[in-house]
């Protein structure tokens, strides 16, 4: 296991320190519930917006706090959702007369979880809300399924209500707009390697030195199929299909295009899966207003990337475009 | 009929604790072949925790023990294993509330309570390939042992641990319907689910606590190291 | 090879286009000479601040072009200096009234490069001046080498420079800017896996399993040691101790530290290393005014860390707090 | 004594290029020994478009050929193999201006400063393993042959080619002084230089171009895949 670690099992907590000891101003920990806030929120009269959710996706979730972003976070272990009792907290810890929004990804364990803690909390009289985002179309939707996982896309919708709870708006309309955000948003990856959570010490899956596995979910899951590596462009293509036949998106659609690294693929490569998911769009008729090529929600050192599509309008433009700040900067 | 007492239901917590520990990282591995690798680390969490507290745990009655131990899963067990095991115990302690001992018929409410729960948390019914497809066919033939009057707890528990077992091989194939390994599609066919695994498991390492003779079959409860 | 490449010879040149289609308003893509550029630079009476050196370090060089920061970057092959003429373009591409300064970081291949192409610059009258960055404390310094290597001490005097150089500082005064930070800089590495060029396609050197090269260089030349993996306080320990006692710092001094990721290196590890490199500031004194965790100058998909501490004074803090915006976004 | 014609120094060069895209990948793996592996693939780069255009470039005289070779480095090869045989191939211009022959004794006066030339770009010297430990007794070799008469030009090669592969031996145990091998400190001592291997190798493959029997015997000279 070639990793940065100390004792494994304090690895979520110790660079969740780290993060607090980088933003001392912004931040506040939380380590009993593994849970992140900003140090100046609840406020009264504006929307907490909060999340939680299994670690190992950083800058997800706990490395989005700040102010245009999410009021708080808590995560589990790496890919295990968070205890009940942190859920909870977390919530009665942004609670506002506004209203707290929980945005959850569409995974078993994150959705129980937060039901539970919801369920506690308004039995506390705390006004919260909960939306599911699920915009990976690598496996199928079902009645007989969970349904779609939730992956990249959750970047967007964070972005998109988090501007929105920082101009005041209220409870159900932030609502409203994680709904047509994740409405609009489609994602699919593809891995080169597996990643190794530090507790388990040992790789999730195993890959010939020739295969990637398409449509791999962010811990790990089995994607579509397991192919051969193909050359950049073929993989871009493959992913844009899958996104862009998914709505399907339109010729004249504005949208905003991101290419996310898992973990482990340097910067370089992610701009050459840009360039190539650009001209995808361009021959397509779609204009790409925003573009976002980095790591925004990751497994681990997992050597990978997934390709994400939003549709926009002006109101979602406009959040977009709103300033912000996270724990992880450049500057 | 003897009934169950609290020390009996103690020795089965300790005992579930024990197993969870040793077979960590075989628990994960398993949940690694469809799911995400971090079943048996989140179980070992909370039962890290219930094993070095249960000692000084009220131990007043059977209901106020299992609701201290589930606001310890609550508290400390991750993913979807910490709604499901903290619910379980839940509801559990609920219906045994105030009792010092439980007769059968009582324990077969509780496991079922346990399962009704289990069931409206997540959502899932039988043959959706979760620890439900262990759990329900147990606690059918606990009422049926119990409405039978059966006097020899050791037959119920050996008879539960067959069918827990059982549900191994007969979920094998199926393709998952809850739970993450449900977000994989097809994929899932073919690989052993972790929670039913767990389950038996523990239920064969009951056994062998209460004195119960029973040889396993199924590779997943043969190859654990103990 | 596990990469997302089309045909390896067209690598750097691509990833290239897909930053520039990231940034059509802002930058312009010379591909002849594998140059990039800020579309509104140059101008008379500003300093033009640029760099050239071997692709391989990104977002180093070519994606630290922008407002506050680079005017212009051109970039060889992965892990080669630029050709002669790709420089002396870029130098012809930028050249003000006012100046230019070409900041080398320290290897052989770049500095003969950039002394080749400001001899023929100077011979066209373009005002031109280069300063050495060797901040790596890795390898002794000594007569009888080219000296210390650049590495990513490079970002702070980017930054600096860039600040000056948007505040309409003189060539002479910036020139003194980037000696301060030089001066004041001390960086060393780790790597816990070697990376793969991908028109090399293989390993540059090759680690044990529970193997960790000590000093390592930002091309994957060999470090000070090669040894067992230790905890990750230990190594944080081991790179510390080097760096700080080289200067050396004093308790008192203001500081920025930096955790930079070699590429293959997730986040979440980072701030593992960060949390302890904090408090070892802390435990010898010095404040921490600023702090970067992130990828500054990468090894491609190397897994492996830098710490770099840079001591401040009222000047050069003001300086990395001015504004400033690269290629590489997360907004 | 028969003079050195231009078409000698286009088989020469060609021949070169041949070399250094055949040893690509070799070059590259010697320069990973204790270098960063490009050195192969930066020469090649450039050789690639030199022995494309090879056939167009003016071949007036020596001198212009050679100039419009050290433009093709300039543009297209990285690394510090760009400025040392950028600098090379135009200093050897200078001297060869206008020419369409050259004797042996200005040939050696070439070859003379050309070495110069790259000592006073890289600021090596002998002895700091670099493709000057080469270079440098090739040149004495020339000059003394020079200096004597000596009219058997494949005789002259043959020494010369003798004097660049002993160079591979003689060095590979020093301390690299120059270049990114001499940051990494005591670690380079032990592996041979690419630069001085890509010298012996470029010269070896000259005498086999111009019919001169040789046997290389070191091993980096030997282990070479045609
Ligand atoms: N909806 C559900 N109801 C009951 N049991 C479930 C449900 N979903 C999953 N499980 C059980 O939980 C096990 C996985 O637990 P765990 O690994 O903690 O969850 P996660 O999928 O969140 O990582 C599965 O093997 C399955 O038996
Ligand atoms: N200062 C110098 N003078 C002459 N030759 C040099 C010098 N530095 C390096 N070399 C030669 O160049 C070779 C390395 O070339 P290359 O790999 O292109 O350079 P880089 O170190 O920039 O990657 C070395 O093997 C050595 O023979
Ligand atoms: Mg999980
Ligand atoms: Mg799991
Ligand atoms: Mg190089
Ligand atoms: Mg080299």
């Amino acid at each position: 296991m070639k990793k940065f670690v100390n004792d494994p099992a304090n690895f979520v907590p110790e660079f969740m320190k780290g993060v607090v000891l980088a933003n001392p101003d912004l931040l506040e920990f939380v380590p009993e519930f593994q849970m992140i806030k900003r140090k100046d929120r609840p406020v009264a009269d504006k929307v907490s917006v909060i999340q939680g959710s299994g670690s190992g996706h950083e800058p997800a979730h706990v490395m989005a706090v700040g102010p245009g972003m999410l009021d708080g976070a808590c995560q589990g272990a790496v890919f295990a959702a968070p205890p009940v009792d942190a859920c909870y907290e977390t919530i009665k810890a942004l609670a506002s007369d506004a209203g707290v929004l929980v945005l959850v990804n569409n995974y078993q364990g994150d959705r129980m979880a937060w039901e539970t803690a919801i369920e506690l909390a308004e039995a506390e009289d705390i006004k919260v809300k909960s939306f599911i985002i699920n915009d990976d179309v690598a496996v199928k939707d079902s009645l007989y399924t969970v349904g779609r996982r939730g992956v990249a896309g959750n970047f967007f919708v964070i972005k998109a209500c988090g501007a929105a709870a920082a101009q005041g708006k209220s409870l159900d309309e932030i609502l409203a707009i994680a709904e047509k955000v994740n409405n609009n948003v489609r994602t699919m990856g593809v891995a080169l390697t597996s990643c190794i959570p530090p507790a388990k010490g040992t790789t999730i899956f195993d890959l010939g030195d020739d295969e990637m596995e398409v449509g791999v979910g962010i811990h790990g899951e089995p994607g579509r199929r397991r192919e051969k590596i193909h050359p950049a462009n073929q993989i871009v293509d493959e992913l844009f299909d899958a996104v862009a036949q998914d709505i399907p998106y339109k010729s004249g659609d504005r949208v905003a295009l991101m290419v996310n690294g898992l973990g482990g693929t340097p910067i370089s490569e992610l701009y050459v899966l840009y360039a190539h998911a650009h001209e995808r769009c361009e021959q397509a008729g779609y204009t790409v207003v925003r573009n976002y090529v980095g790591e925004y929600c990751t497994s681990l050192e997992m050597a990978g990337a997934s390709l994400t599509l939003l549709k926009l309008d002006s109101e979602l433009e406009a959040y977009l475009a709103a300033p912000a700040e996270v724990a992880v900067r450049i500057f | 009929m003897a009934d169950i007492t609290i020390g009996d239901v103690e020795r089965a917590v300790k005992t579930t604790a024990t197993t969870v520990l040793r077979n960590e990282h075989y628990f994960s591995d398993l949940d690694g072949l469809a799911g995400d690798g971090d079943f048996g680390t989140s179980l070992a969490t909370g039962f890290r925790v219930i094993d070095a507290e249960l000692p000084g745990i009220d131990k007043s009655a059977i209901g106020a023990m299992l609701l201290k131990i589930s606001m310890l899963v609550s508290k400390h067990v991750g993913g979807s294993s910490g709604p499901i095991w903290g619910t379980g115990f839940m509801k559990a302690a609920m219906v045994s509330k105030g009792k010092e001992t439980v007769t059968l018929v009582e324990l077969a409410d509780m496991v079922n309570t346990a399962v009704e729960g289990i069931m409206a948390r997540g959502g899932a019914q039988l043959g959706d390939k979760t620890l439900l497809d262990a759990l329900i066919p147990v606690t059918e033939k606990l009422k049926a042992h119990a409405a039978a009057g059966t006097a020899d707890l050791g037959l119920v528990l050996k008879e539960c641990a067959d069918e827990a077992e059982n549900a191994i091989d007969a979920t094998r194939g199926l393709v998952a319907h809850r739970g993450r390994a449900s977000q994989v599609g097809d994929r899932s066919a073919g690989t052993p689910d972790p929670g039913i695994v767990a389950i038996a498991t523990i239920l064969q390492d009951w056994c062998t606590e209460f004195g119960v003779e029973r040889t396993p079959t199924v590779p997943e409860l043969l190859k654990q190291t103990v």
